[in-house]
């Protein structure tokens, strides 16, 4: 397991504990007072089909910069204390982890829309491709909003 | 030097990661294009049809940029990150 | 620290693993593809006054009933998979958990919409009381929404 | 014998988590801030100016309610639980 301390936005095979990252983020600040968590986990059934193998791949660098630039941006358009956004690669099983993302703020409000702003904006700018094979055959998941 | 890299089922049709073309200092990206359907008419065609999107050293492009020698330029079908 | 298995919704002075509270929601259907989280945080400063110490009492027996409450109605309005709520009482120490609330869906859209109503029903309806010592002394804060 | 419970800075104020009155089988909530006005002006000073909730048997209710024995009556003041 890569360590929450390592970076705020991370792209890593390795499963992350959802507690140790927002104690990690917790240090930012002792004025902290609302976190907003989102995770996406790996469903059963996609479209009506079951899911036999579920696969992310990413162009790396350029993953990174927009999950750097969508948490520099967040920070800055709500007002937060912090962000950081980790997303796996890989094989992934079903009911496992595969996207993180933490806002921190003086109150809950701006936690609730800047969080579900950056999910919007990672599945928009960043090149993270999902591989489903399912009874139909091996395909690349086009993009759902 | 310019490198071209392919991604998701752009990999799969290409059947390679990358490659590289000497286009010169200074080139357009129909260049690059014309360049690639030499060998992979296909996605010269999904290009067009516009369902991929470019990036130059990382960053979205319009499909009438300019790059240059050195760039990394990538081929990325529709994103499907984040759960 | 009780347990995640024992109530989908609960008070307890002891504090929570978000990560251990997060699994056992996983557990409730495997078609779980997007969770959001809010979490309370005690804050340093309230109103610009630094906070000494920081206790949470509640009416039992009436505070349970309404977080059921709040758990059901979320479930059934938003179309959610499972719903949690846990709330500490008691001391609590600067940066310390206070709430959890987890929203499980199996897109992520409903499970942001019902942690944000979830949270402002609970300050709405719960009788859970804070009570903030400051320099300038002890007070019961007042609902904040 | 109806019950009458005090919390947060209510408690304070009555110096007791609570209190029993014996007001018959069938009471109004106004006959039994008449009994608590009799140790308590404060408080029934606080629920006239409508700044307590009033719960009985864990469900808030309108100061209108009728209220019977072996009910708890719960005086709530503002809420404030959540972060």
């Amino acid at each position: 397991m890569r360590s929450a301390t390592e970076s705020k936005v991370r792209i890593q095979k390795e499963d992350f504990s959802v507690t140790d990252e927002i104690e990690f983020m917790k240090k930012s600040s002792r004025n902290i007072g609302g976190i907003t968590v989102f995770l996406g986990t790996g469903r059963e059934t996609s479209k009506g089909e079951k899911i036999a193998d579920l696969n992310f791949e990413h162009y790396p660098q350029m993953a990174e910069k927009k999950l750097a630039e969508i948490r520099e941006k967040g920070i800055a358009d709500f007002g937060l204390i912090d962000m950081s956004i980790v997303h796996r690669i890989g094989h992934i099983d079903i009911g496992d982890n595969i996207v993180l993302i933490i806002t921190c703020g003086e109150h809950r409000q701006e936690t609730f829309k800047a969080c579900e702003w950056a999910i919007s904006e990672l599945k928009r700018t960043t090149p993270i491709w999902k591989r489903e094979t399912t009874t139909k055959g091996e395909v690349w998941v086009q993009a759902t909003p | 030097m310019i490198t071209v890299k392919y991604f998701a089922n752009l990999k799969q049709i290409a059947g390679k990661d990358e490659e590289r073309f000497d286009l010169g200092k200074e080139t357009t990206l129909d260049q690059v294009w014309e360049a690639i359907s030499q060998t992979l008419p296909q996605i010269a065609t999904l290009i067009k049809e516009k369902k991929i999107m470019v990036a130059v050293n990382y960053d979205v492009v319009s499909l009438d940029a300019v790059v240059h020698d050195g760039d990394e330029i990538a081929l990325l079908p529709p994103f499907s990150g984040g759960s």
